[in-house]
C-alpha cells in the first residue's frame, strides 16, 4: 500500500539542522526535510496541527508542528527529551533520516480568526504550535486578514526561552506587538520579569472583537485562565491546545480520549467553552 | 537471531559462542583483570560487564542477555565470607540457586547459566572458569530459545 | 458451612457495628455458578450478604496496598482506613507477607480468621468432567453438580474438585488473626505437595522448553495473574518497564517467556500457593506448575516458607554461611 | 437472499465445502470449553456451545498485529493480502460486535487499512442462540439471541438439522458456491422464529441507564470509587470483551531489523494514560473503571449513536474478583433514576 494511503505509514524525512534552544540543552528543534517532494506535498497542514515523529525501533512521539506551511521546504519540531524516542531524536545527528507521520488532529480556527484582534499567550515549551501560528499570521499573504496581533510570552528563565532570535525580530516589528516575560532574570536580562498570567493582567489586551490562544503548562494554565475571564474573553473566544497521551493518532487507539472527544482526532485545539463540556481528565 | 544466520556469521568452526560476563567489581573484576595483566590466555568469547557486587545482579539481566542473543551467561563474585559489602554475594547466591533451577526447568539449557566465586587475586582461576563455561556453553550450541524472530524485511 | 456463615454475618456486622473497622471485606454471592465476588462492607446491614464456600477463590490481600497509599494530591492529615478482612489460611498468609514487606500496616488491619476446606478450581472441574462449560453447576453434599445444555448432570467429589494447592495445603487456618472462626481443619499430610513440579522435571530440556511454550502461549497479555496475586503490589511492574524495556508487550513466545519466567521468579520465597492467579487467568494457564517449582526450591535449599510469621525474615531476605552452593561452576 | 436447510449430518460437508477455498474459523472445544479456531478438521466444529470464553474480534483484530516492517531507516507497511475467511457460528452477540467495531475503525473517513483488510474479507455466519449462558444479557443492550447485526447468514439449530437464512449479500453468494442443503420450508423458518422467541423469554433483563445526560452527571459521583474498591486494574474484562479496541504501537526491533506492531491495550492499566511528564490523567482505578463503563455506555452512543456493550457477559465470567457488569449497570441506573 502507498505511503500516502496507509494513515500508519511515517513519511521519510531527513533531519536537516538541528538546533539547540535551552540552556538545560533538553529542548532542540529539528528541521525536517521530506526526502519525497511528493509527500511535502501530500502534508497539508496547518498552525495547530501535531505530527507523530518516527524513529524505527524506537517507536513514535507526537509532537507540535513548530512551522507554518508558509515557510515551505521543511518542517520544524522542537521536542523535549523526556522518554524513549525523544532521547533517540536528541541523539541523532544532522543527516538522519527518521519519519513524520500526519498532519495529526485540527488546527486553529484561522478562518474563525479572520477579521479578529489575536491574542496569543504562551508558557515555556508549549510555545511551539504558537510560533507555528504567529508565522502564519506574520506571512505577507495573511497578516492583512488578520488585526493587532498581542503575543506574550515567558519562560522560567531567559535560557528557556524557545526561538529567541525570532522573539528578538517579531519586537522589531510594528505589526505586532511582543511581551517576552521570564519568571526570573539573569544580570543580562533586560526584559519583562513576573508570571505570564500578571503580565497578561499588564498588557491587558482589549476582549472586543478579539481571540485568545493559549498554550502552557498546566499550572500557567490554571493561573492565566482567570485573568482571561476577567478581561472579559468569552469561553468561545479562548482557544486552547491540550497534551494528552497518544499512539495512533487518527482516533482509534482510544489513548487520548476524554468523554466523546478523541483529542488526537476532534483536538488538540479546543475552546475553553468546548473543554468545559469534557470531563477533566486530561 | 536465528541459528541459521548465526552460522552464517561465525568463525571458521561456523559458529563462536558469545558469553556475557556480569563480574563484580571487587574480586571478580579484578581477577580477570589480573588474568590480563598476568598474559593468562583465556578465550575472547566473552563481553565482561562491571557491577559493584554480585548482590547487585538482577537476576533478570541473566534472562535478558540471553533473549538478547548471547550464548551464555557468566555472574561471578566475591567468595563467600570476602564481600565487600558483608552479605551482598551471600543474598545473591540464594537468588542466583533459584534462578538457576527455574530456567532449567522451564528448559533453558543448564549449560548456559553459570556463576562461580572468583576473588582479586586469582586471575588464573578466572580464565579457568571462563574456559570452562565456553566449553559448557559450546556442547550445547548457538542459543535458540527465548530468542525473538523477525520475518525478512526490506 | 451455613452455621458458620451465619457466624461470619454476625462477626462481621458487629465489627462494621462496633466500629472496630471502617471497612471490611469478604466474599458474596455471584450470579455466576461456582463464582464468588470480592466486597468491601462499610455498614453492618451489608454483612447479610456475606457468603462462605468452597467457591470463595480470590484472595482479597491483593486488594489491600491501594488502600493504605496516600490519595494522589490530596494534602493535610490523613489518616489510613481500619481495614477488615476474611482471613482463610492463605489469605491470612499473603497478610503476613504484605505486612513484612511494609505494604500494609498491621496496627490498620482486623484479620478475621476462618479455617477452610479448600476452594473449587473451576477448569478443574471441567477437566476432570470432560465439560466445555459451566453453565448450571452447584455444591451439593460434597459433590460438585454440573448440568449440561441437553438437561444431563454430572457430579465430581468435591475434594476432586479443589485447587491442586488446596489438597495438599498446610495452613488451612490462619497463621495470624484478631479473631478466628470456624473449626481448625487438620494440616494436609500429603507429600505429593511437588507432584506435578517432579514429574515435570522428569521431562528432557527439549520437551520442558515445548510444553512451557505451549502452555503460555495461550497468554492475552491481561496481567489477570498478576493484578491477582497479593505479592504484585510493585509500582512499576518489570513487564511494563520502559527504561530498561525488559519485554515487548507483545505475544511474540520470546516475550511470553520472559514474562512468565519472572513473574515465577518474582514469587520466590513469597508464593503461599493460594491459587488467586489460577483461578484468575482467563486462558487457564497452569501457573502453579511454575510457582511451584520456585517454591519447591526454596522450601529443599533453604528450608524456608513463605509469610508465616511476622517475626521470621522472608527466605530471600536472608541468608545462612552454609547455604547450598552445588550448583556453582568449579573450574 | 437464500433460506436453506442442512441436515446435521451434511454439516462437516458443508464446512469442506467452504473451507475448500478459504479459511474457516468456527469454534472448536479446547482446554478452556470452546474458543475460536482455524479449522483442520470439521468434525472437531462445536455448534452446541453457549459461548466462546474470549470472543471472535481477535480474527478481525488479532491481538498483536505487524503495522510495519523496517531495516535501520527505511520502512515498509506489512499489509498482507488476507485469505477470503469465513467466521462460522459465532454468537449473535459477537457478529453485532464486529459491525461496532467497523464504526470506529472507519470514522470519520479515518480508514484503518489493516482491520478493514481482514473484516471486509471476513463472511459471517452467526449462530443463533437457543439457550443462553449464566451471564449473558444481550436484549438489554439492544441485541438479540437471534439477531442479524454484522451477519451475513443467520444460522438456527432446528435439532437435526440448521436453518441458513442469508441476511446480506456476501451471505447469499456463501450459501450458493458451497451447494449443500435444501431449500427451507415456511416451517422451519416459523420454527426458528418460534426458537428465537423462546430464548429470548430465557434472557434475563438488566436494567442499564439510557439517559446521557443524566449518565454523564455521575462523573463525580462517589459511585465510582465504591464500585472500583474490588477491582484488581487487570485486563481480564477488556481483552475478553468483543468491543473494545484499544491498542498500543510499539516497535520491536534486533540489531537495525524489526518491526511495528500494535497489541491490545486497556484502559484498566495506570499506563495506558501515564504522560511523558509523569502526569496521569487517570491516575486511579476508580478513574479507569469509570472510563471503561462511560466509554461503552456514554461516550461511545454519542458518537455512533449505539452502546458499544453487547451482552455476551465475557467480563462478568472472567473477572478475577467477580465484579458484574450488570450489577453496575443497575446501580448506575438507580442513582441515574433517583437523580
Amino acid at each position: 500500500m502507498d505511503v500516502m494511503s496507509n494513515p500508519y505509514m511515517p513519511y521519510p524525512v531527513r533531519i536537516d539542522r538541528i538546533t539547540v534552544e535551552n540552556d538545560e540543552r533538553d529542548l532542540k528543534t529539528f528541521r525536517l526535510v521530506f526526502l519525497d517532494p511528493e509527500h511535502e506535498n501530500a502534508f497539508d497542514y496547518a498552525p495547530g496541527q501535531f505530527a507523530e515523529l518516527s524513529v524505527l525501533g524506537k517507536g513514535e512521539s507526537p509532537i507540535g508542528i513548530a512551522s507554518s506551511p508558509t515557510e515551505p521546504g521543511a518542517l520544524l519540531f522542537t521536542v523535549k527529551k523526556t522518554g524513549v524516542v525523544t532521547n533517540e531524536l536528541h541523539n541523532a545527528r544532522e543527516g538522519r533520516v527518521i519519519g513524520v507521520r500526519g498532519p495529526l488532529g485540527n488546527a486553529f480556527p484561522l478562518d474563525r480568526m479572520k477579521g479578529k484582534n489575536i491574542v496569543i499567550v504562551g508558557g515555556g515549551f508549549a510555545f511551539t504550535t504558537l510560533r507555528a501560528l504567529t508565522t502564519y499570521l506574520l506571512d505577507p499573504s495573511n497578516r492583512k486578514d488578520y488585526g493587532a496581533i498581542t503575543v506574550i510570552y515567558g519562560a522560567r528563565s531567559p535560557g528557556e526561552l524557545l526561538y529567541k532570535d525570532e522573539l528578538a525580530a517579531w519586537q522589531g516589528r510594528d505589526d505586532l506587538e511582543t511581551v517576552v516575560t521570564v519568571d526570573k532574570g539573569d544580570d543580562e536580562w533586560t526584559g519583562c520579569e513576573g508570571f505570564v498570567p500578571a503580565i497578561l493582567g499588564e498588557v491587558a489586551p482589549s476582549a472586543t472583537g478579539a481571540l485568545m490562544v493559549v498554550c502552557g503548562p498546566p499550572i500557567m494554565i490554571k493561573f492565566t485562565l482567570p485573568v482571561i475571564e476577567q478581561l472579559g474573553f468569552a469561553a468561545a473566544d479562548t482557544i486552547l491546545s491540550l497534551e494528552m497521551r497518544m499512539k495512533c493518532g487518527i482516533g482509534k487507539c482510544g489513548r487520548c480520549n476524554i468523554g466523546s472527544k478523541y483529542v488526537c482526532k476532534d483536538g488538540p485545539v479546543f475552546t475553553l467553552a468546548e473543554l468545559g463540556t469534557l470531563p477533566e481528565e486530561y | 537471531m536465528t541459528q541459521k544466520t548465526k552460522a552464517k556469521t561465525g568463525g571458521a568452526n561456523g559458529w563462536e559462542p558469545r558469553i556475557a560476563a556480569f563480574l563484580c567489581n571487587w574480586c571478580s573484576y579484578a581477577g580477570a583483570d589480573l588474568a590480563g595483566v598476568s598474559r593468562i590466555q583465556y578465550p575472547p568469547n566473552v563481553r565482561v560487564i562491571r557491577v559493584p557486587c554480585s548482590g547487585r545482579i538482577n537476576p533478570l539481566f541473566i534472562v535478558k542477555a540471553i533473549q538478547g542473543g548471547m550464548d551464555g551467561v557468566l555472574v561471578s563474585g566475591c567468595h563467600p565470607g570476602d564481600c565487600h559489602y558483608i552479605s551482598g554475594n551471600l543474598y545473591a547466591r540464594r537468588k542466583f540457586a533459584l534462578m538457576k533451577n527455574l530456567l532449567e526447568y522451564v528448559g533453558i539449557e543448564p549449560e548456559r547459566v553459570h556463576f562461580s566465586w572468583v576473588s582479586a587475586a586469582e586471575g588464573v582461576r578466572f580464565a579457568e572458569v571462563l574456559t570452562k563455561v565456553i566449553e559448557s556453553v559450546r556442547e550445547v550450541g548457538p542459543a535458540t530459545r527465548m530468542i525473538k524472530e523477525f520475518e525478512a524485511v526490506p | 458451612m451455613s452455621e458458620l456463615q451465619g457466624i461470619l454475618r454476625r462477626e462481621v456486622a458487629k465489627l462494621l457495628e462496633e466500629g472496630t473497622v471502617d471497612l471490611f471485606v469478604g466474599y458474596v454471592d455471584a450470579d455466576l455458578p461456582l463464582k464468588t465476588s470480592v466486597r468491601f462492607l462499610r455498614s453492618p446491614e451489608e454483612a447479610e450478604a456475606l457468603v462462605w464456600n468452597a467457591s470463595c477463590t480470590s484472595n482479597p490481600a491483593a486488594l489491600l496496598p491501594p488502600l493504605f497509599r496516600r490519595p494522589e494530591g490530596l494534602r493535610g492529615e490523613w489518616t489510613p482506613p481500619r481495614v477488615g478482612i476474611l482471613a482463610k489460611g492463605c489469605v491470612s498468609r499473603s497478610v503476613v507477607g504484605l505486612i513484612n514487606a511494609r505494604q500494609v500496616p498491621r496496627d490498620s488491619l482486623y484479620i478475621l480468621g476462618i479455617g477452610c476446606d479448600g476452594v473449587i478450581d473451576r477448569h478443574r472441574v471441567m477437566q476432570r468432567l470432560g465439560v466445555a462449560e459451566l453453565a448450571e453447576a452447584s455444591v451439593e453434599d460434597g459433590n460438585v453438580t454440573v448440568r449440561a445444555t441437553d438437561g444431563t448432570a454430572q457430579t465430581l467429589e468435591l475434594v476432586e474438585a479443589l485447587y491442586a494447592g488446596c489438597r495438599v495445603c498446610r495452613h488451612h487456618a490462619a497463621v495470624i488473626a484478631d479473631a478466628t472462626i470456624g473449626g481448625e481443619p487438620a494440616p494436609s499430610d500429603d507429600e505429593t505437595r511437588y507432584a506435578d513440579v517432579e514429574a515435570f522435571s522428569e521431562r528432557s530440556s527439549e520437551e520442558r522448553w515445548m510444553a512451557f511454550m505451549e502452555e503460555i502461549s495461550r497468554c492475552v497479555r491481561c496481567y489477570a495473574c498478576r493484578e491477582a496475586c497479593p505479592n504484585c503490589y510493585c509500582n512499576e511492574c518489570f513487564a511494563d518497564e520502559t527504561a530498561p524495556k525488559w519485554i515487548g508487550v507483545t505475544t511474540d513466545p520470546a516475550d511470553l517467556a520472559f514474562f512468565h519466567i519472572g513473574r515465577a521468579y518474582h514469587q520466590a520465597g513469597r508464593c503461599v500457593d493460594c491459587g488467586a492467579c489460577v483461578a484468575a487467568c482467563p486462558q487457564g494457564i497452569d501457573l502453579r506448575l511454575l510457582n511451584q517449582k520456585v517454591n519447591q526450591d526454596v522450601a529443599v535449599l533453604f528450608g524456608g516458607e513463605a509469610s508465616v510469621s511476622l517475626e521470621e525474615p522472608e527466605p530471600l531476605c536472608q541468608f545462612a554461611m552454609e547455604d547450598d552452593q552445588g550448583f556453582m561452576t568449579e573450574p | 437472499m437464500k433460506v436453506l436447510t442442512v441436515a446435521k449430518t451434511d454439516v462437516p460437508a458443508l464446512l469442506e465445502a467452504i473451507a475448500a477455498q478459504r479459511r474457516l474459523i468456527a469454534p472448536i472445544e479446547d482446554r478452556m470449553g470452546t474458543s475460536f479456531g482455524e479449522v483442520s478438521d470439521p468434525a472437531a466444529v462445536r455448534l452446541d456451545y453457549r459461548n466462546t470464553h474470549l470472543s471472535s474480534k481477535e480474527v478481525v483484530f488479532p491481538q498483536c498485529e505487524t503495522l510495519l516492517r523496517f531495516r535501520d531507516d527505511e520502512a515498509e507497511d506489512a499489509l498482507s493480502e488476507e485469505r477470503e475467511t469465513v467466521l462460522f457460528g459465532v454468537r449473535p452477540c459477537d457478529a453485532r460486535a464486529l459491525s461496532l467495531l467497523d464504526r470506529v475503525f472507519t470514522w470519520d473517513g479515518l480508514d484503518d487499512p489493516y482491520y478493514l483488510r481482514r473484516r471486509q474479507g471476513t463472511i459471517v455466519v452467526a449462530l443463533a442462540c437457543r439457550e443462553p449462558g449464566p451471564a449473558c444479557f444481550c436484549t438489554s443492550v439492544g441485541g438479540a439471541p437471534a439477531g442479524e447485526a454484522g451477519a451475513d447468514v443467520l444460522a438456527t439449530d432446528l435439532g437435526d438439522r440448521l436453518l441458513l437464512q442469508a441476511v446480506r449479500e456476501r451471505g447469499d453468494a456463501l450459501l450458493e458456491d458451497a451447494g449443500v442443503g435444501e431449500a427451507a420450508s415456511d416451517a422451519d423458518v416459523e420454527a426458528a422464529k418460534q426458537a428465537a422467541e423462546s430464548a429470548e423469554a430465557l434472557l434475563a433483563s438488566v436494567k442499564a441507564p439510557t439517559d446521557l445526560e443524566r449518565l454523564r452527571a455521575t462523573f463525580d459521583s462517589d459511585v465510582w470509587s465504591e464500585l472500583a474498591m474490588g477491582c484488581l486494574g487487570c485486563g481480564a474484562c477488556t481483552y475478553s470483551c468483543p468491543t473494545c479496541h484499544c491498542f498500543d504501537i510499539t516497535d520491536e526491533t534486533r540489531k537495525g531489523v524489526g518491526k511495528r506492531v500494535r497489541s491490545w491495550d486497556t484502559c484498566a492499566f495506570p499506563l495506558f494514560t501515564l504522560h511523558g511528564s509523569g502526569h496521569n490523567p487517570r491516575p486511579a482505578k476508580d478513574a479507569r473503571l469509570r472510563q471503561r463503563i462511560l466509554h461503552k455506555f456514554l461516550y461511545c452512543p454519542e458518537n455512533f449513536g449505539e452502546v458499544f456493550c453487547v451482552g455476551c457477559g465475557r467480563c462478568i465470567s472472567n473477572c478475577p474478583t467477580g465484579i458484574d457488569l450488570r450489577r453496575i449497570l443497575e446501580r448506575l441506573e438507580q442513582l441515574v433514576s433517583a437523580a
